[in-house]
């Protein structure tokens, strides 16, 4: 099998695996005085620790939750005053969705448009931020086609008039540098499970003094901010997986870029296709591809069928029948949007894996377009 | 997600390509919403001697698309026009609700075939 | 060490690892269509039908959750329509505080109060229903002092008024029958740490037809309840404790109360204390007393000291210093609310492990009591 | 939660008992509020030669009035006023901020105690 949907999640590495095991019998319940609960505080908070010097933050910015979809639905549900919020256009669900609520307790929200490779204009940003305006959501890099945003200018901007930044880092973390300071964001959304750590984990930055409301209210876990027992084999291979992650970065990420450009170069030589997302300003380990006159969930299934792991859109979307809304967002014709195959590669890929690939999406491609009615027009 | 069925179909489909001779051919859907069906068949005596098939969509409009042109051919066209959305889903083991839709095209296009085919004859 | 804070948190047990250590191989995202994803899908799906089975219902009635909290902020937190709301006064903190968000959005909360034992009078909830009223929540037992609800009665009078039940089964999954269609209930949450499971999971029973507002907005899983990457190895792990836990509840149960039992009567023997909560309608595995004229927490930690791990009240209010409500809805003084301790059992305690326990109470008892200067009386 | 040292008094309490020939005694707190210390004092010359007490209370309370005895014995009642919050919280390598209050209740008692002495002198 080879598998390119890192995007979607990744598997857990061995190191991660070992961290986990050890830390299921340090079983007590971190809220409890006696010994056993004072192991399990002691592991949680040195993961904490682990998670803040891979964030250049102190543990204390630190709320451990679910996941990344919970880190985004607390920043933008957490907000304690009503107002008007900005977000991109290209946002993951699991902020448009929270964005969609909040228009239903009486927040403004307006879309950020993007340009045709999926970036979003600081001086765009700028222009929208009104005096109301309580919070400006963007994401550090997109999950279908990969394009990474400049969010230290959007930061600034942001600084520049008082709002509060949210950056779901969700597909950054691990990948290229996420410094909520360097930033200037003040909410922070990463994940667990992208990053070879187990699923059902993640954490939300929150810049000092930032005040938001729980989501999750109860037995006052992380400073109030997320009750819940916490779950300490999770946060402990997630602390592992993010320090492993950020130790490797910088090699790691040049390997998958010179994988990625070779995957890109291969695939742009199929006839009537072309890549979304910029060129350059993109994730180091994302393609994404337009194949005409195919539908990307058969070219998936197919790839599939030939061992390669890939993903239409983003996973959370594949079963849905609309188009993806970023691929929209960046102007595809909707025809053109239903034929997009994003491939992400990760830790286990080689070169030889990502020949195969080309190839076996060449093959692919062809078949399906000798069943499609359209040939070579639409 | 899919029976083992569809993906048989998936992995094989049946009388696909173009028929040149058609008698008759049909096509429904529209690429903007990710799905195109065209059906091709060839009739002899009132019966659907041929059938071929193009479709532009997923693994299940390609499955029904095949299972379709399994279920028609050799059969009279009265016949082939009593197929119901239901038969072809059953045909193939179940479809998942979100993909029923693609019964309805490939049941469209057939009877656009058809309909071409007898209005070429008159 | 011996562990007697199993209503806190329970260790994984030795099945458990094994199937959440194999789920770890299955590690696509249950929302690709590729293969691996497509494994990941029947992961879920499989664990699923096992935690239906485990809690008699069907499969499409069964929402995973990160926990006990979330699946209990989510049966309040849930509801689509303002209305009357009815608590315990003895419920947990994650549906306390969830019912006073409530509050602030409209809802009208009452306390359904308690006898001294803890108990929930269904007679009295009926008078309490009102024509507004939409949402009755009572626990199944209360995970401090261990009373059992007459859950079955009070949803016959829910049913009756049309009124939705919400009851909170963390602590009685697994150790009592918990079905929600014989308790007539229409939302029931229970927890996967508390069974021996991983941490970090959980379920909200949804009855058929009962209408919900996710709190977790995203990628739309769980059919749009409870968006957010399936915890796949934590829900795999989680059915796999239900299902163990379910098919030994009738002789580990019977096992339990025998210790509790003993347990209770060597209690009872110190001096100047008294078992909270109800004699016999009481949770399997739980002992609850106050020692007069010592406080909890000190005796918590020198009873650690000698190896026996206990709690004083919920672990999770262990850190505060407000006497437990749970114990002040009883009628306890707040004096003698402080001197509570709590013991509750698992499948490692042995009756050797009870008569220590036993022995070091009496003898840490005694010290503080040397220590306090309350000797005999306030 | 608890520093090595606040653990180290609260396993081993110095000084710990009522002193039955005590020279001043002062009681601070509430046992509805979960926390009673009682200081007893025995003087010399203006020195505390002499210290006991009693507590209700948790692990912090004990801690804190162990190490408090410990660090007026042996000193003059000007020294022991002198003692603040801060001080004991040190001495204890740190106190969890919920339970800083300890420190203040035991100064309570101390100070009580010594006042109890100095009007009994009158
Ligand atoms: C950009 C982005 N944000 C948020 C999420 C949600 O994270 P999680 O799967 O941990 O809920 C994902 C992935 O699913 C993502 O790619
Ligand atoms: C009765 C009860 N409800 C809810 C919870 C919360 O469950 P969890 O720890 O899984 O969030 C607990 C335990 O903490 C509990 O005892």
């Amino acid at each position: 099998m080879i598998y390119l949907d890192h995007a979607a999640t990744t598997p857990v590495r061995k190191e991660v695996l070992e961290a986990v095991t050890e830390a299921f019998e340090i079983f007590g319940n971190p809220s409890s005085l006696h010994a056993a609960g004072t192991k399990a505080r002691e592991a949680v908070e040195e993961s904490r620790e682990t998670l803040a010097r891979a964030l250049r933050c102190s543990p204390e910015e630190v709320v451990f939750t679910s996941g990344g979809t919970e880190a985004n639905n607390l920043a933008l549900k957490g907000l304690p005053e009503r107002g008007h919020v900005l977000v991109s256009s290209i946002e993951h669900p699991s902020v448009l969705e929270p964005a969609g609520s909040l228009e239903k307790l009486g927040f403004e929200v307006e879309r950020i448009p993007v340009d045709r490779f999926g970036l979003v204009d600081p001086e765009r940003v700028a222009e929208m931020i009104r005096k109301d305006t309580v919070l400006v959501s963007v994401m550090h890099a997109n999950n279908e086609i990969g394009t990474v945003q400049p969010v230290r200018e959007i930061g600034k901007v942001c600084r520049d008039s008082g709002v509060l930044l949210h950056v779901d880092a969700v597909q950054t973390f691990g990948k290229i540098e996420v410094d909520p300071k360097r930033m200037n964001a003040d909410l922070v959304s990463v994940s667990s499970h992208k990053i070879y750590g187990p699923k059902g984990v993640g954490a939300l930055f929150v810049r000092e003094g930032v005040k938001l409301k729980p989501l999750l209210s109860g037995g006052g876990q992380e400073r109030g901010l997320r009750s819940g027992t916490e779950n300490v084999q999770g946060i402990v291979g997630f602390a592992k997986a993010a320090e492993l992650a950020v130790a490797e970065m910088e090699t790691e990420s040049r390997r998958l870029e010179r994988l990625r450009d070779r995957l890109i170069s291969g695939l742009s030589e199929i006839p009537d296709s072309f890549l979304n997302g910029h060129p350059k300003k993109r994730l180091p380990n994302n393609a994404h591809f337009c194949f005409r006159f195919i539908e990307g969930e058969s070219a998936v299934l197919m790839l599939s069928e030939e061992g390669i792991m890939v993903s239409t859109a983003s996973a959370c979307s594949s079963r849905k029948l609309e188009p993806s809304h970023v691929l929209r967002a960046i102007g595809l014709r909707r025809e053109e949007a239903h034929g997009s195959v994003r491939y992400t590669l990760g830790l286990g890929n080689t070169k030889e894996q990502v020949e195969k690939a080309i190839e076996a999406t060449e093959r692919v491609v062809e078949k399906l377009r000798e069943i499609s009615p359209f040939k070579g027009k639409w | 997600m899919y029976s083992e069925k569809v993906m048989d179909h998936f992995r094989n489909p049946r009388n696909q390509g173009k028929l040149e001779d058609a008698d008759g051919v049909g096509t429904a859907g529209n690429p903007i919403c990710g799905d195109v069906m065209r059906f091709y068949i060839k009739v002899r005596n009132g019966k659907i001697i041929k059938t071929g098939w193009e479709t532009f969509g997923c693994a299940a409009a390609i499955a029904t698309s095949s299972a379709l042109s399994e279920m028609i051919t050799g059969k009279s066209l009265e016949e082939a026009r009593k197929v119901t959305r239901e038969a072809i889903a059953e045909y193939l083991g179940g479809l998942p609700p979100i993909k029923k839709h693609c019964t309805s095209l490939a049941l469209e296009a057939l009877k656009k075939a058809i309909k071409n085919y007898e209005e070429a004859g008159k």
